[in-house]
Formats: C-alpha cells, structure tokens, sequence
C-alpha cells in the first residue's frame, strides 16, 4: 500500500476552522463570565465587565458568519449514512479504541455528524436569541417576555454548544492525527483508512481490503 | 434606617456581612390622598440631578410617556368608571418596589453592580454595572432602564444617599397631601392599616394594603381603593413573582450547567488516562508530501456518500 | 382669605368650588387632606371639569361654568325653606332685621335705578337700610317686615327652585340635593364648612357676586369668624394679598385707604365721608379712624413736608374723574393711542390679559415700554415675529423697548403677605446673575433720577417729587429693613397712647391703635403696623408651637391686622361670649377680658352685654346680606349669563334681553362686536391653571417643562366622538377674536351637560404656554379669552366663553 | 503535532495554573458597604425663603455652595421645604420643587437691553443709558400730559398718559417703595396683577 499521504482540509478550510475556533474561544470566555459570578473574573480579559458586554455580541455575531462557511463547505459530507447507525450503536467500542465490528464510515463518523448538526442548531439559536438581549441596538423592540425567553435559550444553546466543543476538541486529542490535519491538512493513507474508510477508498479508489481476523489498537 | 449595610450582592456567591440586626424602612404610597401632582417627580430630578428631555404631549397627563434612565419614578393616570357609574381618577405613582427578593439583583452578572442594604433599600452602583440589561429582564415590575449615553442602569435609589444620613427621600419630603410617607416598614403598615379603615368608611370596601408576597414583600407599598384589581392602576402587576424564565435562567440551572462542563472535561482527561490516544500502527511522523509522487486531493474527487461503493459491504 | 391654610384641618366639611386647590395650592390642600383624615371631614368639589381635586372628593358634581350663582341662589333657597340655618347667628350677627327702603326693588331681573343707556345702576339711593332720627338703621327683631333684609332674601332666592338651578348649571337634580343636603348639616353650631375658591369665581362678568352669594350661605350657616369656616380666596401670587394690602391698584392707597374722587375738593369732607358713623348703637365701625390712618400714611411718605396747613398734602394725591384707571381701562386708552408710556414690573400682560391681539396691537401703540423682569417674558418680546404663536412684523412696531434684569426672590431680603395675611420675612441666598438689581434698586435710582432732573429744569407740577421724604441710607438702594420699618410705622414726635404709656419719637411703633391723626405718628401701611415693633421684626418670628391645638401658630411669622388669624373671630362665640362649640374655641370672654386661641377681633375689654356686634369694620356691626350700595349689580347677587352664553338667553329672564348677562359688567364699546354667538361657536370654554405650572413663569424651569411639555387642551369623549378626535390629535380652537392650536386631551372627566334643555359640551383650556421659555412653544391661551370684566372688580371673565373646536 | 501523555498532562496544569491565578489575582476585589452615591448637603449654607409663586407662602430652605468665605460666591444648588414651617411642613409642589431651575434658567436676564423702534433684535446697554433714558421718557411725557385742573377748574393733578403694572411676586417692602414713587408722579393707570 502507497503511503503517500492524502490532503483532508486545504487552507481555506483550515483557516475557516480556526477562525471559527477562536472567536468561539473568545465568545465562549466573555459569554462564561457573564453566565456564572465564579467566571466573572475571565471578563478582565477583555478589559473589564463593560468591554465583555460590549465585545462579546460583535465576537458571536462574527463567529456565526465564519461558522456558515464551514457549513458550506461541509454540509454534503454531513450527510448520514447506512452504516452510520451501526457505528453509533457500537460507540461503546469506538469508545474502547476496539475497531472489531465497528463499521467503516465516510470521511466523517456519525459523531462528527452528531456534532456538526448541533452546532448548527446552536449558533442559530444564540444568534437569533443574541439579537433579542442586545440591548444597545435591539431589545427595544421587543417585549420583556420575549427577552427573557430569550435570554434563557441563549444561556441553554450556548451550554450545549460550549458541551459539544468539549467534546470536539478532546476527540482531537484523543485520535491522533487529525489535530495535525487541520493544522497541516494531510492524513497518511493508514490514518485515513483506519478512521474514515469509504472516504479512504473514494479518494484514492482502493478495493475493500480483504476481511480482517482481527485487529489491535 | 440610616445604616447601609449590604446583606446582599448581585453576582456574588458568598453571603455578606449580615449579622446586625437593622429595622426595616419602607415607602407607603396612598393612591387615595395622591392628587397627581407630580411634585414628587420633579423633586426626585432635582435631588438627583436629572433633568429628562422634554418630550410631547400625547394626549395624556402622563409625562415623560415612560420611566427612563432620566425619570426614576412618574405618575401614571387611568380613568376609571365604576359600576355605579362614578368616574375615579387612579393616580399611580410608578417606580422601584425595593423587593426583598429583587429579581434584578438575581439577575444581574456583574458583582456588586446591585446591592441591597440591609434596612431594604436596592441600589444600582454604576462603577460596577455592565451595561447588560439583565436587570430589567428580572424585575417584575418592569422598572430599571438602561441610559443611551453611558450604557448603565439607572432606577430609583430609594434616595439611599439621604436614607443614609438620617433623611427621607426627596419624593416623601415634599409630596405636599402626605400621600407618601416614609419610616420603619411597621410603621406603614400601621399607618395603612389606619388608612384603611377610613376608606372603608367613605365606602371602598376593597381598600387595601399592596405589598406582595411573590417578592417577598416590598419596601415600597401601595394603599389602593380598590385593592383587589390592581392592575386598574396603569397596569400594576396583581401577583408580581420574578418570572420562571428568569427563575430557570438564575437559579439551579446555572451550577448545574458549570459542573456538566467541568465533569465533561474530567471525562476527557480520564479517557486519556484510561483507555489512551488511538493511534495508527505505522510511522508516527509520516515523511512530508514529496510532489513527485501522485497526491489524492478530495477537491479533484468530491466524496459522494450515495455513489455505489460508497456504502462499504458489511464485514462478517 | 377670613381664614387661613393650617385652619383648613379644623373643618367638617370643604366645599372646593370656583378653584381647584389641589392642584393650583397643593400644599395648602394637604390642610384639606389634614381634616379628613383627623376631622372625618368630606370634601366636596363643584366644578366643570374633574379635576385633581375632585379625584380625592367625597362628593364630585359637574356644572357649567358662569352658573354658580344659581347653585348658591338655590342652596340659600334651600337653607331658608328647610329652615336649616344658625338661628342665633343670623339673628345677632347679620343685618336679617334691618329695614330695608322703600325704594329699593328688583324686576324682571333689574333692580332699580338701572340706566339701560349707561349700562350701570347711577340711581342706588334705593339700595340702603330706613333710618331713625337718631341716623341708627331701623330693625324688625321678629323679621317679620316685609321690608326687612330677611323677607326680601327670602322673596328674591324663592325663584331659585332646585329644578331651575339644576336647569341653569346642568347639573343633575339628585346629586345637586345630596350636596345642598350635606352642607345643609353645617347649620348645627359648632359644625364648620369652609369653602375654597379662586379665579374659577372671581374670572366671570359675574364673579364678585358669586363670591356674595357664597359668604351669604356661611352666614346662614354660621360660619364666618368660626375655625375650619370662613369664605376663603386662596391668592394666586405669592405677594398679591400684600400688593393689594399696599394699594396698588388705581384708586386705592395702602391699608384700604381710597383716592379721592375730582368732586373731593375738600380735604375734611374726604375723611369724613370715609369715616363712617356706626348704624347701630353701641357699635365700633372701625373705619371712623380713617384719618389717622391716612394722615400717618402721609407722614410717612412726605415726612416733615406734610402738615396740617397743607392737608398732610392732600393736593400732591391725584384724583379720579372716573372709578379707576385700571388695567383694562388703560389698555383700552392705549389700543386708542392716548397712552404713551407703560412699564411692567414682573408682570407679563400680553399672556395674563383678555384677548392677546387686542393687548398686542394696543402695546404697538406704545411710544414707548419698559420691562423689569428676571425672565424674558413674552410681553418684553411682543414685537418678537414667532412663527404662527406670535405672527406679528417687527419692522411695523415702533414701540421702543426696553428691558431691566431683575433679581428674584432667592436674591434679595424682603417680607410677602400669603393668603392668610401673614408677613414672612425671607432672607437673600446668593447673587443675582451678571448685572440684575433689585426692583428697590431701580425704582429708587429712576426716583432719584427724576428728581434731579425736576430740581434742575423744573417741570410739571414737581412738588410730590420734590417734598418725598427719602431718609433712607443708602439713597439708591433703601434696605429692605427701612422699608419695612417705614411700612410699620414710628412717632414722629413723643406721644402717650391709650394706656398712658409714651413712646418716644423715632420709636416703633406697636399696634395701628397708636395711630394719631394730628401727625404726631407715620405708618406707610396702618394694617402693617406691629410688623416691626420695638421688640424687632416680627415678621421673621419662626416659633411654630400651637398651644391650644387649634393651628393657629400665632408666633409664626406676622399677621395683619394685629396678629390675628382668624377674622371676626368674635363671631366664634355666642353673644354671651361663650364658644359656640368648645371644640372649635378662638376667642371668649372671661370676665375681664377677650382673649384665647387667636389675637380677638374685636375691642378686648367691651363686655357681651355692652352688645357691640362682632363685624367691626361695618358701620352696622354685622354682617350683610342686604350689600347696599357697595355692589355694582345690586344688593342681592343674582344669575346672569356669561357675556358669550352657550344658551342665548337667561333662563331666570327669558324675556329681559337687558338681564341676559351682567347689566352692570365691564364692558367697553369697542368690545361688543369681538363676542361670538353659539351658532358659530357651540361650546363653553373654561380656561385654567395645571399644577405642574405656575402662570407663564415655570414653563421657563426644565423641571417643570419635562413635566408638562406641551400645549394642550381637554375634550369630554362624547364631543370628540362627534368630531372624529382621538386623543393625541392636533385640534383648532377657535373664537370670534382668534384662534389657538394644541394636542386633544379627550377624557371621561368632562361631560356634556343639560342645560336649559339642550346639550353643552365644555371645552378647558390650559394657558401655560408661549413663545418663549423651556417648554415647546404654545399658542397664548388668553387669545381666546374676551376683552371685559367684572363690574366691581374688573377681572376678565377669562372663566367663560364661546368656542369651536376642530380637528386639524 | 501530537500531544504525549506527558504533554497533555502539562497543559492541563498550566490551564488549572493560569486560571487559578487569573482568579485570585485578577478578580474584582468585592467593595462592601460601599456607598453608591454621598450626600451632597453636608456642609452647605442654609437660608430661609419663601416660595414665590402661589400664595400658601411656603417656607424654603435655600442650599447653597461655599462656607461664605470672602473668596466663594455663594450658589444655590439644592432648594427644599423647611420642615419647621406650619403651613408646608417641609413639603413642596411640583413648582416649588422646580424653583432651582428657576433661579438657574436660561431664560434669565442678565444685562439691559434696549429694543428700538422697528427692530428685531436687542442691544445691550449699560445701567446708565438705561435709567437715563427712561428718566427722560418719563419726565417727558409728565410735563407734556400732566393735568393740574379739570374742565371744572377742580385740582387733579393726575397723570393718564404713562402706566404702570407692578409686580406680584415683589416684596412688600419693594411694592411700597414702588407705590410711594408711582403716586408722586400723580399716575393714576397704575395696577397689579391682583385680577388676573
């Protein structure tokens, strides 16, 4: 097998990625000093309470904008699946670094996908809740009750969203390589073929290895 | 009453200093001797040093329209016709109830930016406030509002910083029919209950005393004619409680939500720990690209989940 | 006011009508609040519209404006045929059983002597009491005459049926009884209402009258001298009553003193006819020492140069060829161009008179006017072209203007007399800003300007200029302490007063009783007079304690005359000089002498059984329901219609054109044709004062102009229906003499009225605004108001007029 | 670039490091019984007045600023209700809540000014010109319309050609010098503003 390495994410899509990457980092510390008092002291790296308030809906709004690049980019391949739902049932074993029985899945696995679809969900819903509380320019034009709805949903889709990125970015510690991918871009053919197999072969046009005995990892 | 002691913070988790024992100061506001008169509005600007635009006529004895950052408190008017046809002329004066459990308080993410004393008094500090506006999501009544020149909330002071050197606020001093009193919350509620009486005996058998329980009591109270429809008085909230929204959004939900992110990154680091990085058996540092060798690049093969052999045959 | 604000807790009942106290003296109201709460007192308010007064009355009636007279006609009517009224009083402290002469009558509306051509009664020899020989009034104690002042009463109010009051002020039959009746209930002894009225009585054609028949009620029911009782003018200004008290009006010199007429050539008889004789005997008729009241005046103005030889300078005093020269009257004269010159000391007549164009053009006509004010005030600005609220062309008014700053009050040191007659002093706080002086400052550098001027070239007749006694220290700024030691008074030379004591010349002197008129003594004011004694200013005394609990703080300040609170407080005891009520104890007799809660208004050391009457200042000794000759429209009010009536004809004299309205109001000749008729302008207007207003001054505070921003006017729901106006929409209001422009309050607080059969929608008009100040500009509501007045007073009938109202 | 264990171990810490340090040190140090905001009236100078607009006669207690020291000018910066007064009580009205605009109002007049024949706009004078000026408008309109004798050849002595209105809100003592002035002149179209 070749082991000419293959190209998972040119530079606009890296550089997409972490743009979205930091403003979610700056939204997400500005917006945690304003959620709970024990945080409040992250609001001095902005500059004080004043600045946070001030800096952190323009950060949201900017990290929206960048996120639906991305989406953009990568909606198609968010697509689900066949084998998708096998591989969320046996989660447990992706979970234990086991590959026996875990099916091979596209250039995303479903928890990817997972992930990909609730942020989604997420930016829309803090972004349109966000312009509801902003109060320098838009709250008054809305009722006290659509506010505090608001306020309350920001608060739960910027939880989930703050939850989700938890996750993201353990995933990428934890399977090594594809912190490099989307630092460099490229993945070597094995890594490709071991995480995201039906994308492996679609690339490079590969024939199905023939049925593993059994594989350690 | 002119101690200022603080028994509690906005956005502070640790009590403050709480064990002195201080009465309580109250604003009884009769609605049945207040003529409307508007001396008390003027009074609060002038002590206060606000001097709002000067707006329009709508049609309406009601000016400024709406409290604003530069009208703490206003009089709101409602003709009212009783069912035995007499008319009532309800005269309201509008601005913070100082709760016992103010929702703004709750509500607010910035340390110190509302402090309630301990004699009941609520104050915005505008060296700490943020500009965020949480406050007027949590008020029930509706009262704290946000100045377009400096981005601080603004509301009634309860004239803390005359409270606090043994005098009344401004509105009480010179509200010229008595209609606001002022002193010891006991007090009032004696001198209303006084109130009461004489109006039963001029025939409104619902007169009463407005300081409700959904917030704890307020240190700024009502005696109304027609106590049990408040909201006749310009919409005054008959049950005011701070609302769940906002109860849902402050309360256990925030802690909770802090220790799901916390226990999150725990899992991670314990996964790490336990079961390990997954890591690809081969070269851990695979040799840069060499350009003479054919590279795949997805751009050039657009990967289509639905193209035949992309649904990978099933292993045994 | 015959009583005073704190007195206002000691009532059982308040009858606000002609006024709207909470909102025009809302500090003083907080007495009314006082007696329901710790009195159980009701409070009862009349007026046209719901006012903030009303929106805290007990009982509220509607009724249309110009009719109070039928209201008060029927109410005495009531009181005398349900014979709800003080007996005792009545009996011993009015005039109920004098008899009345044989040619007084009234018909059809008129009384007699009534000369159609000159629209005035020249004829009132009618209007008097039958004299004995001894020149006493004759009396019938039964009241049984048919010529006594209590049958004829009786007679003129019979016509006033509750059904025609009810007709005539369209207010509903039901509610006017259940107020007759409540009031009624104030005829028990000891029982006290106090009414509280002001421009809403006094701005009718009409309204002396009003006034009349209202002190007629509390004296059926007893309540003139009592505490909590009284006819109670609440004073618009904050030293008007001192103004008044000071005589500067026309006709009149400090202290009630009178300008003699042309025909008064001879100085003696111009006393004399002043110095009344009593009617009664044993009574005190104060008024017989005019002359030492007038002769101290004198003293006090020209000093050593009045004399006995020279009259005390009765000559160097102008004298009237007509009633008065009053402010009316001058800008009739100046509209005629036989005025040249005018100046207005912090009065602003363009927005405060009748009919805004009239007074403009008239002030066009001027050669010249000077303005001391401490704020641009509309009339120093009339030339002014502002847009639609001053349309005028600067470049066609040759008016020369010229305008001095004035300080105002929180600059200067000075005394001001409240409406319950006290004198406070006040003290200077800072500066005025850049180069304001004072008005003593300006008044006395134009003096002494003047009288130089005459000293080197002579002039008209400049002896009053020259012989002025001018001691003061400073020459062009007298301080105000001199001033006010001058308005109490000093002996001229040594003298012994009625107790024997002596006071040295220079002295204070103590009480008016010291006054002497063979110039031993000066008093520039002689109500004044104990202001500031020996003992120092008694106007700055700040000892507020009420030892009796009756409110009558007697070591606050000063009160004229003589200290006391309550006038004819004699009247608060029974003829054997007991209280009516211990309760509402002022003044009793107790063995020796008058003394108790108030100074007593009377002579201390007569007895009761000496029989000396409680009203003093009356040649009779009581009180008058019979007004004599003192009245221009008669002895007996009587309803008549507003000068622009909303109905047409006088429904008491359908068929009297002559008594449609006020016979004998002030009207000039080049007026009649400015009045509309109802066809073209259906509906009666009122205009009147909002509380966070004071006139045309505070639209120059913020404070108050973020309160009340804008121009305004109030339109009962089922008129603006009718027009298609929604609160908030721009309306026309529109007169035969102009026409303002304004928002549309609309509000349930006025509603259509029945009257005489048909429907009358009443339109108010707040007059706050204009074209200069903080607030948005407004139109000056007094456009709309006509050009005549009341026959006695000569105040506008700003109160009641005709107008239409369109949506714009 | 891959994280070893060791690595990752490291930036964990130095993430717990950096934030505990950010929390003790950066944190908002908690300002307890702070005072939000100090009375102003503390050592003020102050005067008693009455109100000048309606007739209750409201007593005043007038605030101003600067001990009285030869160097201060005194100004007014707070006016309220003197509680000692029998009638107010220490109460005000909206207007007389209002009276420090008053006293502070733009529309105050600061100087003389003269409006002549014709013009639109004012020119400032000096006190001089001013009183001058009127002085001889005075005084030549007097001589010119004075009237000694009547048609009758009774004494008059009375002036119609020149009027006076004076004020309402002037001091007694400054209506009195006013009356003892106006009636030397002999004017008779003098009045007040008693009726309106």
């Amino acid at each position: 097998m070749s082991d000419k390495p293959i190209l998972r994410y040119n530079a606009n899509e890296r550089t997409n990625h972490w743009l979205v990457a930091i403003l979610f980092i700056l939204a997400a510390l500005s917006g945690l000093a304003l959620f709970h008092p024990a945080l409040f002291w992250l609001s001095h790296l902005f500059g004080g309470g004043p600045w946070t308030r001030i800096l952190h809906p323009f950060m949201g709004v900017l990290m929206f904008v960048f996120f639906v690049g991305l989406v953009l980019r990568f909606w198609r391949a968010n697509y689900f699946i066949a084998n998708d739902r096998l591989w969320l049932k046996r989660i447990d074993r992706v979970m234990r670094n086991e590959e026996q029985g875990v099916p091979p899945i596209g250039k995303y696995n479903p928890g990817q996908k997972l992930l990909f679809w609730t942020l989604l969900l997420c930016m829309l819903v803090l972004l349109v809740s966000g312009v509801v509380i902003w109060r320098a320019y838009f709250s008054s034009y809305f009722t006290i009750d659509s506010i505090r709805l608001a306020t309350l949903l920001h608060a739960l889709a910027a939880f989930v969203l703050v939850l989700s990125i938890i996750v993201h970015i353990y995933a990428g510690i934890w399977i090594k390589g594809s912190l490099s991918a989307m630092l460099h871009g490229w993945v070597s053919r094995a890594w490709a073929k071991k995480h995201h197999e039906l994308w492996y072969r679609q690339v490079t046009g590969d024939k199905p290895a023939e049925p593993p005995i059994n594989k350690k990892g | 009453m002119a101690s200022q002691d603080i028994i509690a913070r906005s956005a502070t988790t640790t009590p403050p200093s709480s064990i002195r024992q201080l009465e309580e100061v109250a604003k009884l506001i009769d609605t049945t001797k207040c003529i409307g008169c508007k001396a008390c509005q003027v009074a609060c600007s002038e002590w206060n040093e606000l001097r709002d635009e000067v707006g329009h006529n709508h049609g309406t004895y009601d000016n400024p329209q709406d409290l604003s950052a530069e009208s703490w408190t206003l009089m709101r008017f409602t003709e009212h016709e009783t069912d035995d046809g007499n008319l009532e002329w309800l005269i309201r004066k509008d601005g913070c109830m100082h709760c016992a459990d103010p929702g703004c308080l709750k509500a607010c993410p910035s340390p110190g930016a509302i402090i309630q004393h301990a004699n009941g008094i609520v104050d915005f500090n505008q060296d700490h406030c943020i500009g965020c506006g949480y406050c007027i999501t949590g008020c029930p009544f509706n009262i704290p509002r946000i100045s377009q020149k400096d981005h601080k909330a603004y509301k009634c002071t309860l004239c803390s910083d005359r409270v606090s050197v043994g005098l009344e606020p401004a509105c009480v001093k010179t509200c010229p029919t008595g209609a606001i009193v002022f002193g010891s919350k006991q007090d009032m509620k004696e001198h209303a209950a006084e109130r009461i009486v004489d109006l039963k005996s001029r025939g409104f058998d619902n007169a009463g005393l407005y300081d409700p329980d959904g917030v704890g009591g307020t240190h700024v109270m009502y005696v109304l004619h027609h106590a049990d429809t408040p909201r006749l008085y310009a919409g005054l909230p008959d049950q005011p409680v701070i609302s769940p929204l906002v109860g849902l959004w402050k309360g256990v939900s925030k802690p909770l939500a802090l220790l799901a992110m916390g226990a999150a990154v725990l899992a991670g680091f314990f996964h790490y720990v336990r079961i390990g990085p997954q890591r690809v058996e081969e070269d851990e540092h695979p040799s840069p690209p060499d350009s003479s060798v054919q590279v795949v690049d997805p751009a050039v093969h657009v990967y289509d989940p639905n193209q035949p052999g992309g649904q990978g045959e099933q292993r045994p | 006011m015959t009583n005073h604000w704190t007195d206002i807790a000691n009532a059982n009942l308040i009858l606000v009508m002609g006024g709207n106290a909470a909102e025009a003296h809302p500090c003083g109201f907080k007495w009314v609040t006082e007696a329901k709460a710790h009195n159980k007192a009701r409070l009862i308010v009349v007026d046209p519209r719901f006012t903030r007064t009303a929106s805290v009355a007990d009982y509220y009636a509607p009724i249309r404006t110009g009719s109070d007279i039928a209201f008060m006609g029927g109410l005495i009517n009531y009181l005398l045929s349900n014979d709800k009224i003080q007996h005792e009083y009545v009996r011993n402290y009015t005039d109920v059983s004098f008899i009345v002469k044989a040619g007084f009558g009234f018909e059809d509306g008129l009384f007699s002597g009534y000369d159609a051509a000159k629209r005035s009664y020249t004829d009132k020899s009618g209007w008097g009491y039958e004299l004995d020989e001894d020149g006493f009034a004759k009396v019938d104690p039964t009241l049984q005459d048919p010529r006594c002042v209590y049958q004829l009463m009786k007679l003129h109010y019979s016509r006033y049926t509750a059904e025609l009051a009810s007709m005539i002020c369209g207010m509903p039959q039901e509610r006017m009884l259940k107020i007759w009746e409540e009031i009624a209930t104030c005829s028990q002894p000891g029982k006290t209402m106090t009414i509280l009225y002001a421009l809403g009585w006094t701005q009718h054609s009409i309204g002396a009258q009003i006034i009349r028949s209202a002190a007629m009620v509390q004296l059926l029911l007893g309540n003139v001298g009592m505490p909590g009782g009284g006819v109670n003018a609440l004073r618009g200004h904050s030293n008007i009553q001192g103004l008044t008290d000071l005589g500067l009006l026309s006709n009149s010199l400090p202290g009630y003193l009178t300008l003699p007429g042309d025909a008064e050539q001879d100085y003696d008889a111009y006393i004399a006819k002043r110095a009344l004789k009593p009617l009664r005997p044993g009574q005190l008729s104060y008024w017989q020492n005019y002359g030492k009241f007038h002769v101290s005046l004198m003293k006090a103005w020209y000093g050593a140069n009045a004399s006995a030889e020279n009259h005390w300078g009765y000559d160097w005093l102008p004298k009237l060829d007509i009633p008065g020269y009053d402010v009316l009257k001058m800008f009739d004269l100046m509209g005629q161009g036989k005025v040249n010159g005018y100046m207005c000391q912090g009065f602003n007549p363009i927005a405060a008179l009748p009919d805004k164009n009239r007074v403009s053009a008239a002030l066009s006509k001027l050669k010249w006017l000077v303005v001391m004010d401490p704020l641009a005030t509309e009339t120093s600005e009339f030339w002014r072209n502002v847009g639609p609220f001053n349309d005028v062309q600067s470049a066609d008014i040759h008016t020369e203007v010229i305008r001095l700053p004035t300080t105002c009050f929180a600059e200067e040191d000075g005394s001001l007399v409240n409406s319950s007659r006290w004198l406070q002093w006040h003290w200077k706080g800072a500066d005025g800003p850049g180069e304001t002086r004072t008005d003593v400052r300006i008044m006395s550098e134009l003096f002494l300007r003047l009288r130089k001027r005459y000293q080197a070239e002579g002039g008209a007749f400049a002896a009053p200029l020259l012989n002025l006694s001018w001691p003061y220290k400073v020459a062009d700024e007298p301080s105000p302490e001199e001033l006010a030691r001058e308005l109490n008074g000093n002996a001229v030379s040594d003298l012994t007063d009625a107790s024997g004591a002596t006071i040295k010349a220079g002295q204070q002197l103590s009480a008016f009783a010291q006054l002497k008129d063979d110039g031993s003594t000066a008093s520039g004011c002689w109500i004044f007079c104990g202001s500031w004694t020996e003992q120092g200013n008694q106007m700055a005394r700040r000892d507020n304690s009420d030892p009796f609990g009756m409110k009558q703080n007697l070591g606050w300040a000063w009160a004229w005359p003589a200290n006391r609170r309550i006038l004819y407080n004699r009247a608060s005891a029974d003829p054997q000089g007991k209280p009516w009520d211990p309760d509402k104890r002022l003044v009793w007799w107790n063995g020796k002498t008058w003394g108790g809660t108030d100074t007593p208004d009377y002579k201390a050391d007569v007895p009761p059984e000496a029989g000396m009457n409680p009203f003093i200042m009356n040649p009779e000794g009581v009180a008058r329901f019979f007004a004599v000759d003192k009245m221009a429209e008669g002895p007996f009010p009587e309803h008549y219609e507003p000068f622009e009536t909303p109905i047409g004809i006088n429904p008491l004299h359908p068929n009297n054109k002559q008594a449609t309205s006020n016979p004998a109001g002030r009207i000039f000749d080049s007026v009649w044709d400015t009045l509309g008729q109802a066809k073209d302008f259906p509906y009666a207007a009122t205009s009147y004062r909002l509380t966070e207003h004071f006139h045309f001054w505070s639209k120059h505070c913020k404070l108050n102009a973020i309160v009340q921003p804008e121009q305004f006017v109030e339109i009962g729901e089922v008129l603006a229906q009718e027009k298609g106006i929604v609160a908030g929409d721009r309306v026309r209001v529109s007169c035969k003499r102009g026409h303002i422009e304004a928002v549309a309050v609309v509000t349930k607080r006025i509603r259509p009225l029945q009257v005489n059969n048909q429907t009358v929608h009443q339109v108010g008009i707040p007059l706050h605004w204009g074209f200069t100040g903080s607030t948005r500009h407004g139109y000056l509501t007094n456009t709309l108001v006509p050009f005549l007045g009341d026959g006695n007073t000569q105040t506008p009938e700003s109160k009641s007029f005709l107008v239409n109202v369109e949506k714009i | 670039m891959d994280l070893n264990r060791r690595q990752f171990f490291k930036v964990a810490a130095v993430g717990l490091g950096g934030s505990s340090l950010a929390a003790l040190g950066m944190a908002p140090t908690p300002a307890f019984a702070e005072q939000v905001r100090h009375f102003k009236l503390a050592r003020t100078i102050e005067t008693r007045n009455t109100c000048p607009y309606c007739s209750v006669g409201c007593g005043l207690i007038l605030y101003s600023q600067g001990d009285g020291g030869k160097n201060v000018a005194q100004n007014i910066i707070h006016i309220e209700g003197d509680a000692d007064h029998p009638v107010n009580r220490g109460t005000l009205c909206p207007k007389g809540a209002g009276l420090l605009d008053f006293i502070h109002s733009p529309s105050r007049l600061q100087y003389p000014q003269v409006r002549k024949p014709g013009s639109s706009e004012w020119a400032r004078v000096s006190w001089d010109e001013a009183l001058d000026r009127i002085a001889d408008l005075v005084k030549t309109d007097r001589d010119a319309n004075f009237i000694e004798k009547n048609a009758q050849g009774q004494t008059v002595n009375r002036w119609l050609t020149t009027g006076f209105l004076a004020a309402s809100a002037a001091s007694s003592e400054a209506g009195y010098l006013t009356h003892k002035v106006i009636r030397s002149l002999g004017m008779l179209g003098f009045d007040n503003q008693a009726r309106v």
